[in-house]
């Protein structure tokens, strides 16, 4: 990796209030194109908070965002950026296939895929008609996070991504995010339990409560 | 007086109107009133229980 | 890597939603069923006088699709907010309002349409002269997605709040007050005989002017209302 | 912030600054606001001669004309800082928007009750479906509606940026719904007799008007004044001059 290239995602001096109280920040990072990052920190440090701000759906508080070495623009890199909250955005009275489809369709597709790959992949074969309101929590986080392998983006912002699953489970999201890294992509994950991940040594951001 | 009072018969009318207009309006300027005292209670019994809260502390370290 | 065209990515809401009606269609049925009690309740108010019933058929009926409409309003947004789906929404890379737009016909589809469809029989049980029909159901066909689209910006703007039908209905009387008298204007004028295109042509112009701010309005209310 | 808002008035937007200008301004406006508002009452209650047709009826026009007028010119100003608040992001105007709302629905409450005490004589009916009553009926309920979502919202400023935006949706839909009020009186043919004709009035009765129309502008000032105050208290109560104030009281 060459100096010259600039970062996926940088912030300076990030802060968000509420009601005038800091939320956290100010924050300062740099997130490079292959590279994964850790959000740590206590309940109410902000990590929640933060991947809100980054995905764009809150207003940045004090600070700035760069998006590939420029000032971030939401309507330039709203394609490259997938969220995953707390609340998994799929829609209990339809299929993971149909919601996959959604999503295919809102965002578009990587080249060769397609949600009965991506639901194989995340294991859930033999689900793909199933309502999604039929499935444990843990079925639903995986078939949440069929969708990102299903949507070209480069930067992954996946808040408290290892909730309600299994040990199977745990490793699967390891297993995507070191594919995605591996293939050039970012991935800013938040988590208040221990992570083992084999691709590197992960950047680590502290929030501080 | 009576007769400005009766206003030619009017007064029925005339005089709750004005009432009207009276009222609402001191109980317009009266609310902020009471919300401002309302305020400032809250915020001395939370600066009250900030600076028992330091009080404590400090005490806790010179005790240690 | 490919970028979803913004024809498909209309066509998945659009698909969406009316998929997500589809598989739950007592919903549908609700306003209906509503709009069917409030008609039957009129004549034993007023009594079974066909000249009495007449006069205020067109109005009655009115006001009875807008009352239904107002009833399936609330739920616009609300399971997309509960499930996350809004966000998702929000953060794809297509212009929100157009994806607004989606919605708000979807919802029309499945709430306004089947009132639309039914409103001639309710119309006819407040004997409601025939020949006035087709007026009432142009006058319909413009006031509802006037409706939809005015009352999705204010679904927008409570979307932050805890539950708000009351609140709702509030914020909605002073926006309808004109699509209300003018769609009724154009029924009283037909019942009497009189031209009736001007109102309707007000609506019409009123609809465009809707169709094409209310989804950029919704767009920029929701944004509010999620800032938190 | 654009470089053409003058100092002063960038400083003005600051909390602490408003507050003190506002506590200074705020006693000067009532007393100006009694003093007018007493003379226009004796001008219109005693010195105006009675109405050659209506009597002495027609005085109820003293507090139900201005009280009108306040209706829609605070809708005005509410509509105007809910845009500032909404392009500019300034917490000052969100606060002058939302304590206008309170103030305006009681003027229009006002214009309402009175309006129908008027038509009591003059139509023999409390309410009518009059082209104005209606309009102010309606005004009324657009103030509701902002007050009402300002007041559902958790996060105060929330509330105060989405009832922003209704207000101005409203202040697109009052002319409309005048237009469309004006159009369905003449459908029905209503009642058309109006409370404010000018041919009636004379000199004698247009100053006492004039002088509580301002009367009412100083009163509207004084309230909001008081009104921004108490709310920057709530809003700022973590910051140190809010601090510092409530200290104050408690010394005395």
């Amino acid at each position: 990796m060459t100096v010259a290239t600039p970062p996926l995602l940088a912030a300076s001096a990030l802060s968000f209030y509420r009601q005038d109280e800091p939320v956290f920040g100010p924050l300062q990072f740099e997130l490079h194109p292959g590279q994964l990052a850790l959000v740590e920190g206590d309940n109410g440090s902000g990590k929640t908070t933060l991947l809100r701000v980054l995905a764009g759906l809150l207003h940045v508080g004090e600070g700035e965002l760069f998006w590939r070495g420029e000032p971030l623009r939401r309507d330039h890199c709203a394609a490259e950026i997938v969220f995953l909250g707390h609340q998994l955005g799929l829609k209990g009275d339809l299929s993971p296939r149909e919601n996959l489809h959604i999503a295919a369709g809102l965002h578009g597709a990587r080249d060769g895929m397609d949600p009965a790959r991506a639901l194989l992949d995340v294991g859930l074969a033999g689900y793909e008609d199933e309502p999604v309101r039929r499935l444990s929590a843990g079925q639903k986080k995986r078939a949440a996070l069929a969708r990102l392998l299903m949507i070209p983006a480069a930067l992954w912002l996946l808040d408290e991504p290892y909730a309600n699953l299994d040990r199977h489970g745990i490793a699967l999201v390891n297993r995507l995010l070191e594919g995605h890294v591996a293939a050039g992509g970012a991935a800013l994950v938040t988590s208040h339990g221990a992570v083992s991940f084999h691709g590197g040594e992960p950047q680590r951001i502290r929030m501080h409560a | 007086m009576t007769q400005f009072l009766a206003m030619g018969g009017y007064a029925v009318y005339v005089w709750p109107a004005y009432a009207i207009f009276l009222v609402v309006l001191l109980a317009d300027a009266l609310a902020p009133v009471l919300r401002r005292r309302r305020v400032l209670r809250e915020l001395r019994g939370r600066l009250a229980r900030q600076a028992a809260r330091q009080q404590r502390h400090a005490d806790t370290a010179t005790d240690a | 890597m490919n970028q979803a065209p913004l024809g498909r990515a209309c066509a998945a809401v659009l698909r969406r939603d009316l998929t997500l009606a589809w598989r739950r269609r007592g919903d549908i049925a609700m306003p209906v069923l509503y709009a069917l009690i409030v008609t039957t309740l009129f004549p034993f108010a007023l009594g079974p006088e066909n000249a009495l019933l007449q006069r205020i058929a067109g109005g009655a009926v009115l006001v009875t699709v807008l009352l239904a409409m107002l009833l399936a309003l609330d739920g616009m947004f609300r399971s997309d907010i509960e499930d996350g789906s809004l966000e998702q929404l929000v953060l794809a890379p297509q212009p929100l309002a157009l994806m607004l737009g989606m919605k708000i016909l979807a919802h029309w589809l499945t709430t306004a349409l089947p009132l639309i469809v039914i409103a001639p029989m309710l119309a006819s049980m407040l004997q409601l002269p025939a020949a006035v029909m087709p007026v009432m159901l142009l006058a319909l066909a413009l006031a509802t997605p006037m409706l939809s689209l005015l009352g999705a910006v204010l679904v927008a703007l409570t979307a932050g709040t805890r539950r708000s039908g009351m609140l709702l209905a509030l914020m909605l009387l002073p926006l309808c007050v004109p699509v209300v008298i003018f769609a009724a204007g154009a029924l009283a004028a037909a019942q009497q005989g009189l031209p009736w295109i001007a109102p309707i042509a007000w609506l019409g112009a009123a609809l465009a002017l809707a169709l094409v701010l209310a989804p950029l309005a919704c767009a920029a209310a929701l944004r509010i209302a999620l800032d938190a | 912030m654009s470089s053409w808002i003058p100092l002063w008035l960038h400083k003005l937007g600051s909390p602490p600054t408003f507050y003190r200008f506002a506590g200074k301004l705020r006693p000067w406006m009532l007393a100006l606001a009694i003093v007018l508002g007493l003379v226009a009452l004796y001008g219109g209650l005693v010195l105006a001669p009675p109405d050659y047709q209506q009597g002495d009826d027609y005085r109820i026009i003293f507090v139900h004309v201005p009280s009108a007028w306040m209706g829609l010119f605070i809708y005005g100003v509410m509509a105007v800082s809910a845009f500032i608040a909404l392009v500019w992001r300034i917490k000052l105007a969100e606060v002058v928007a939302m304590e206008s709302a309170p103030i305006g629905a009681a003027f229009t409450l006002i214009t309402l009750i009175t309006g129908s005490l008027w038509g009591v004589r003059m139509w023999g009916t409390w309410w009518t479906w009059d082209a104005r009553l209606t309009s102010e009926l309606v005004l009324l309920f657009l103030y509701l509606g902002v007050i009402g979502l300002y007041h559902a919202f958790e996060d105060r400023r929330q509330g105060a940026r989405a009832a922003a935006f209704l207000a101005l949706i409203g202040i697109i839909n009052v002319p409309i719904v005048h237009f469309s009020v004006n159009w369905w009186n003449t459908l029905h043919q209503g009642a058309t007799i109006r409370l404010f004709g000018p041919s009636t009035m004379s000199g004698s009765m247009i100053w006492p008007l004039l002088t509580m129309m301002v009367a009412t502008k100083c009163y509207y000032v004084f309230s909001l004044c008081s009104r921004v105050r108490a709310d920057l208290l709530a809003l700022e109560s973590g910051k140190d001059w809010v601090r510092q104030i409530a200290a104050g009281e408690t010394a005395r």
